[in-house]
């Protein structure tokens, strides 16, 4: 046998490497059904760097969904709740470069928080339907009111409004969450000599 | 001579102490308006439990403790209460908070003080309690409540009282004045704040060794108790808390926990002194020793100042030129803090009124590049790298500016005194720990929304399935309906039977009856009054309407009685 | 017994030779300039550099191995000297699907963070570099596979070191034409211009 | 009354980068009389070219960069990145490689990682490296220390030096000769004794070959100074010299013919006291905790041996440098110190979780 092949290389070729393909084959299907893989964990934690403000800007209806599409490797920059924040944690997480906030999403504001007028109020409880994570606190034909901590200002409560009582308020910072900045980036300085006056640090 | 042990790092600033200690403890003229900011301690704001224009007594409680965490206000003078509105407060960020102004109308009327000499007789509840209701809190600069400081020391077993007079800050020298002119009343104080932690073994007062007269007058004043003076080598930062605690013990406080969790209560010698005038004197906490100095003032020196004291009326009694100084800090130079204007109102925590000269604090360098080289690392007494915490500060890494530790900063400057490159560091780490505490109570939050998220699809869902458990229920009901192929009359006679099965039984029907002839006879009787009425007074046809009224109701009686004897029979 | 001493010691010193030569004095990233696009693609986390050295490492090994096992048996006594490259890149590309599989089962994580880079090994040249080199060097078994392990660990020791450098100079204030790959693949000549000194080592 | 407002703490103690790196060059100042004294004009001419290179190079940068060029070269680092480099280049070098070696450290090693306190590398060994393996003659031939130089040859009076530095004249022979490691490197089977005698390198040197062993001691010195002044911290010199002693110590087997040459030898020759003092220490590329500085020098001690023993470079103290300041960022992530209240130290990767 070995002296046929050793004749002609052309089957020797043949042979040889057709042989190694078919051991290999064999030994990665075994090795295949060896480590068989069950769901991807990596949604849960994607969803976990989400804001959960489950407000649908990303043209997904929560979170989780916007979340099982990143791990299907839909683009990263879709949620301005987030802001570039959660981008870079999402872009360190799945180790890809951090892209800027997709401006055709929405910019990304300071955090709001709804406010019903309650003389307007007509207690149709069409806000409460929308709000996706039960922050309005009424019933039919009685008074609505939104729960301030709760609400994660997704605005979905707005547009259902038939009457618009409901409008967006900025969250004010009181004097227990003021937080020092970071002092000016230093490294533009224009400060030619040591006495220029280093302008207030707020 | 007791063990000690040495702090790594630690910076030694000129300590210009001696300008204002040459005049003893003074006093300020009553200021003309006083200003009480709600919130002058760690926790929640405290309430006021008065009125605008209500008159207040000396010593009279304002404004009361709301949550654990918290302590009163209670009024520094005698005179009328002329607003209750937000007023801009000692604070770095210059923002404004809930305040009481106080008209004084100099008068000093007290009112009338429990003082509790034979305090060993309560318990030390009770005696917690009354230092709680005194309004003391830390004096050192922290200002936590002291009740529940000396609380979360009887929780545990503590073992070693350690009363901090350090005062290791440079130019502060209000703890020394203290001890020199009133040591005795400190030693009461610290007598029942040990009678409140059920007599820890061992009380040691930890006092730097440049205050030689203080020295001497504690030993004095400790001659005969079991406290002990221990001097502890001039450095900064020995004073903190951690810092003490390791010199004189050895042992280090566990990362995010309370000296109390390792069995050990720290003291400032000032609330001791509080202590003292809140439960033997009975006297509340309104006013407080506070050092003013820096060349920029042409007298300095220590003072009992009434809290809520302006700062520009202590600056005004001191001689202030304003041109000279630089900037207005309030506390020492190195943890104080700027002030932005100098109509701010003095609060407990405030330890000293500082107005430097050019010369003595100058303008500062702008900031140069980090070079790594390690200074700050040898002056850190936490022993962090404060060069790795700026580099991972700036460039926001909050994964490894908590590797590196950054949560026990005790932001205490020593690092950015000795950086060669100006860089204001401490102000790095303070952003750096705004932002990451932010982060994780918007983590916290979003973790709630999502929760509740869930919960809300799992009640829909739920309503969902109901509905259709229901919507099931009636096609199967009209299906069964369909195929039974019954004709016309069965469906009628079905629908009949459903209608008597509606009906009520007969004694429900009785009673029903009775009750609408009881409203028959009630009606009936008022028709008759209204008709003597009309006979009395009304015109003719009011007569013949109330006489109609009156025939209608009879009828109606007379109805229902008949259909109530068919009934029967 | 002195003998067999000296022999075991010459033996051992030759082991030492082929390790300290494979991994520093003609290291395959830094001074034969094989195994540069994982390289610079995996370096930006210290936690993915790590990962992928293990990889790297494991498949060189295993590589090694077999390409020996496969040149001696297979293709020298059929004479089919030509055929190594292809038999090679067929060895190689088991290994790598079987070290694929193997990530995919015991760390999900890692498998998302190495993501494309993985099944790059089976191109990664350095890994093909080795084969080659081994089967032209005509050793012994044991020489070819601790060539493959020594040309494991040089890959690992340059990446480790390249992404904790690289992680520092992410916070630096380099010039925005020079931020990221550019500065990356500065910083790598000057590290092979460093390693240039190992030259004529041994 | 309105206040400006300023971020705590207010004092500053009067240290600045600007002083510690003057205080770097002062303690230079040993080592550059006693090499000028022993090698002559040549090592004063390279000083001068490096410094002014460096600093016109980083001007122009910074003018690039539109940057303040005064508030930033008040910090005296380019001068220092220069006289570390004229200082260990030969003397009498061609003008041109100076030029070369000074631009490419300061604009590639330097500013384009985005100036001070970013650059990985040690500024002033990767221009030194760069030059080394690009023009490997000019930058091996030495100037023959002044004890040994023939009767009737002197060194080069100062106008001479400046023609041979810049007019490429060669300068007249027996003045030029091997350095010590050199002699080792290629001494070919002789007895470590035998080079000892026959050599007038050794035979007249009191412990390491004349010349070289008084600058070494100079550098000692200097850099003992700036030791005293608090400027950097030991770990890092000692750990090195520690490290080259004891693997010198290990492989000195008593004078055979392919030993390295002695203990003794290996600190007092070429620029180990110059790199251990000057080069490990330079803050901004070593590692940065004790520990790590520690870890650092222990490192390049070894390379530094290794090179010279096996290498086919005579002194390997640059390349030592340059892959430690390799090593160095993940040495630190590897030697956090113990922090206050921790029971044990924590790795600078640690997760949120692990205590």
């Amino acid at each position: 046998m070995i002296e046929l092949l050793t004749e002609n290389i052309i089957l020797a070729a043949l042979v040889s490497l057709v042989g190694l393909g078919v051991l290999f084959g064999g030994l990665l299907g075994y090795a295949a059904e060896k480590f068989k893989v069950e769901s991807d964990p990596i949604v849960e934690q994607l969803d976990e760097l989400l804001p959960q403000t489950q407000c649908g800007q990303c043209g997904f209806p929560g979170c989780k969904p916007y979340a099982q599409s990143i791990a299907d490797g839909d683009a990263i920059n879709k949620c301005p709740p987030g802001g570039q924040s959660t981008i870079n944690a999402i872009a360190k997480l799945l180790d890809v470069a951090a892209p800027s906030l997709d401006e055709e999403h929405g910019e990304e504001e300071i955090r709001t928080v709804a406010f019903i007028r309650e003389d307007e109020c007509i207690g149709c409880t069409k806000c409460i339907q929308a709000c996706p994570v039960d922050a309005i606190l009424g019933a039919a034909k009685l008074m609505h009111t939104v729960i301030t901590q709760e609400c994660t200002g997704c605005d979905l409560c707005v547009e259902p409004c038939p009457v618009d009582c409901i409008d967006m308020l900025p969250i004010e910072e009181d004097i227990d969450q003021w937080r020092w900045s970071i002092p000016k980036n230093q490294h533009q300085l224009i400060a030619t000599s040591s006495s220029t006056v280093h302008e207030t640090l707020t | 001579m007791r063990q000690l042990w040495e702090t790594p790092g630690g910076v030694h600033p000129p300590e210009n102490k001696v300008q204002s200690l040459k005049l003893g403890i003074g006093h300020l003229a009553i200021p003309e308006k006083l200003i009480l900011p709600l919130i002058q301690h760690i926790g929640d704001a405290a309430k006021p439990c008065v009125a605008i224009g209500d008159v207040v007594l000396k010593g009279q409680k304002i404004a009361s403790a709301s949550g654990d965490l918290s302590a009163p206000v209670h009024a520094p003078t005698s005179g009328v209460i002329s607003a209750i509105e937000d007023r801009p407060v000692a604070h770095p960020s210059g923002m404004s908070a809930l305040c009481i102004e106080i008209i004084s109308d100099s008068e000093e009327r007290w009112i009338d003080l429990y003082g509790h000499t034979d305090y060993k007789q309560l318990s030390p509840q009770e005696v917690s309690h009354l230092i709680a209701d005194a309004g003391v809190t830390g004096l050192g600069g922290a200002g936590f409540p002291s009740a529940a400081k000396l609380d979360n020391g009887r929780t545990k077993p503590v073992n070693t009282l350690i009363i901090n007079a350090t005062e290791c800050e440079p130019y502060i020298t209000a703890d020394d004045i203290l001890i020199r002119e009133r040591a005795a009343e400190i030693i009461q104080g610290i007598g029942v704040i040990s009678h409140v932690l059920d007599m820890p073994r061992r009380i040691l007062i930890g006092i730097e060794s440049n205050k030689p007269e203080a020295i001497d007058a504690l030993r004095e004043a400790c001659k005969s108790t079991a406290i002990e003076v221990v001097v502890v080598p001039t450095k900064y930062p020995s004073g903190g808390e951690k810092q003490l605690v390791y010199i004189l013990t050895g042992q280090e406080i566990p990362s995010g926990q309370l000296p109390s969790d390792i069995g050990m209560v720290c003291v400032n010698s000032g609330t001791a002194f509080a202590i003292k005038r809140a439960v033997i004197d009975g006297q509340p906490l309104i006013s407080r020793i506070m050092t003013v100095t820096g060349d920029a003032c042409g007298i300095n020196r220590n003072y009992e100042v009434l809290i809520g004291t302006p700062v520009s009326h202590i600056l005004e009694k001191n001689k202030f030129i304003r041109k000279n100084c630089s900037r207005l800090i309030m506390g020492g130079p190195m943890m104080g803090f700027s002030l932005s204007s100098s109509e701010l109102p003095v609060v407990k925590t405030t330890t000293c009124i500082l107005a430097p000269s050019h010369s003595e604090i100058p303008e500062e360098d702008p900031q140069q590049p980090c070079i790594r080289c390690g200074l700050c690392a040898e002056a850190c007494p936490a022993s962090l790298l404060p060069q790795q915490l700026y580099w991972y500060a700036q460039s926001e890494d909050h994964e490894r500016l908590q590797a590196h530790n950054l949560f026990d900063c005790i932001e205490c400057g020593a690092c950015s005194y000795v950086c060669p490159s100006n860089i204001p560091l401490v102000q790095y780490y303070r952003s750096s720990k705004g932002n990451i505490i932010n982060s994780r109570n918007a983590k916290i939050s979003a973790a709630k929304a999502r929760e509740r998220f869930e919960f809300r699809q799992v009640r829909l869902n739920k309503a969902e399935q109901a509905r259709e458990v229901k919507r099931e229920a009636r096609r199967v009901a009209t299906e069964k309906a369909k195929t039974s192929s019954s004709s016309a009359a069965d469906i009628i006679n079905a629908a009949n039977l459903r209608a008597k099965a509606r009906q009520a039984s007969p004694d429900q029907q009785k009673a029903k009856l009775e009750r609408s002839l009881m409203a028959a006879k009630m009606r009936l009787d008022e028709a008759q009054e209204r008709l003597a009425e009309a006979n009395k007074s009304g015109s003719a046809e009011q007569q013949a309407q109330q006489h109609a009224s009156v025939e209608g109701a009879r009828q109606k009686v007379e109805q229902t009685k008949r259909r109530l004897e068919e009934l029967i029979r | 017994m002195v003998a067999g001493h000296s022999h075991y010691n010459k033996r051992m010193q030759e082991f030492a030779i082929i390790l300290v030569s494979s991994i520093l004095i003609n290291n395959y990233v830094l001074v034969q300039f094989l195994g540069l696009c994982p390289f610079m693609g995996v370096s930006k986390k210290l936690e993915s550099a790590i990962g992928m050295s293990a990889a790297t490492t494991f498949v060189l090994t295993l590589t090694a191995m077999a390409s020996y096992i496969v040149n001696e048996l297979i293709l020298m006594p059929l004479g089919l000297i030509y055929l190594r490259t292809i038999g090679f890149i067929l060895v190689i590309a088991a290994v790598v699907q079987f070290t694929k599989m193997f990530i995919e089962k015991t760390s999900p994580l890692l498998y998302r963070v190495l993501g494309v880079f993985l099944p790059l090994i089976t191109t990664n040249c350095a890994v093909l570099g080795v084969a080659l080199q081994n089967a032209n060097k005509d050793l012994n078994f044991m020489q070819s596979s601790l060539y493959g392990f020594g040309a494991g660990i040089g890959f690992s020791l340059v990446l480790i070191f390249f992404s904790a450098m690289r992680e520092r100079l992410a916070a630096a204030n380099i010039p925005p034409p020079f931020e990221g790959a550019a500065i990356a693949m500065i910083t790598a000549g000057l590290m092979s211009l460093a390693f240039m000194g190992f030259s004529g080592l041994v | 009354m309105t206040f400006k407002q300023i971020t705590s703490p207010h004092g500053h103690n009067r240290q600045s980068t600007g002083r510690i790196m003057q205080l770097v060059l002062i303690a230079t100042l040993p080592g550059l009389l006693v090499l000028s004294y022993q090698f002559g004009w040549g090592i004063l001419i390279n000083l001068f070219l490096a410094v002014l290179a460096a600093i016109s190079a980083e001007a122009l940068i910074l003018k690039i960069r539109q940057r303040p060029i005064g508030f930033y070269l008040q910090d005296y680092s380019a001068v220092v990145t220069g006289v570390l480099l004229g200082l260990s280049l030969p003397p009498l070098v061609p003008w041109w490689l100076v030029i070369v070696a000074t631009v490419f450290s300061i604009v590639v090693a330097k500013q384009l990682y985005g100036g001070l306190g970013s650059n990985p590398f040690n500024p002033a060994m990767v221009g030194y490296v760069v030059v080394l393996i690009s023009f490997p003659i000019e930058m091996t031939t030495w100037v023959t220390p002044v004890s040994l130089l023939p009767e009737g040859v002197s060194h080069p009076g100062l106008f001479e030096s400046l023609t041979i530095v810049f007019a490429g004249f060669s300068p007249m022979d027996g003045v030029t000769g091997a350095t010590p490691l050199d002699l080792f490197k290629h001494s070919n089977g002789l007895l470590v004794d035998q080079i000892y005698q026959d050599n007038t390198l050794f035979s007249s040197a009191s412990f390491a070959g004349v010349g070289w062993e008084w600058a070494n001691v100079a550098f000692l010195l200097g850099g003992l100074g700036l030791l005293k002044a608090r400027i950097f911290t030991w770990h890092g010199p000692v750990a090195m010299l520690v490290t080259l002693a004891t693997m010198s110590m290990l492989f000195w087997d008593g004078g055979s013919s392919n030993s390295p040459g002695s203990p003794l030898m290996h600190l007092f020759s070429g620029a180990s006291m110059f790199g251990a003092f000057f080069i490990v220490t330079d803050p901004v590329s070593s590692a940065v905790s004790n520990r790590g500085r520690l870890l650092y020098g222990a490192l390049i001690g070894l390379l530094v041996y290794v090179i010279r023993a096996w290498g086919s470079y005579p002194d390997a103290v640059a390349f030592a440098v340059l892959l430690g300041n390799f090593a160095a960022p993940f040495i630190d992530n590897y030697t956090v110190p113990r922090t206050y209240g921790h029971n044990q130290r924590r790795k600078a990767t640690a997760k949120e979780e692990d205590e």
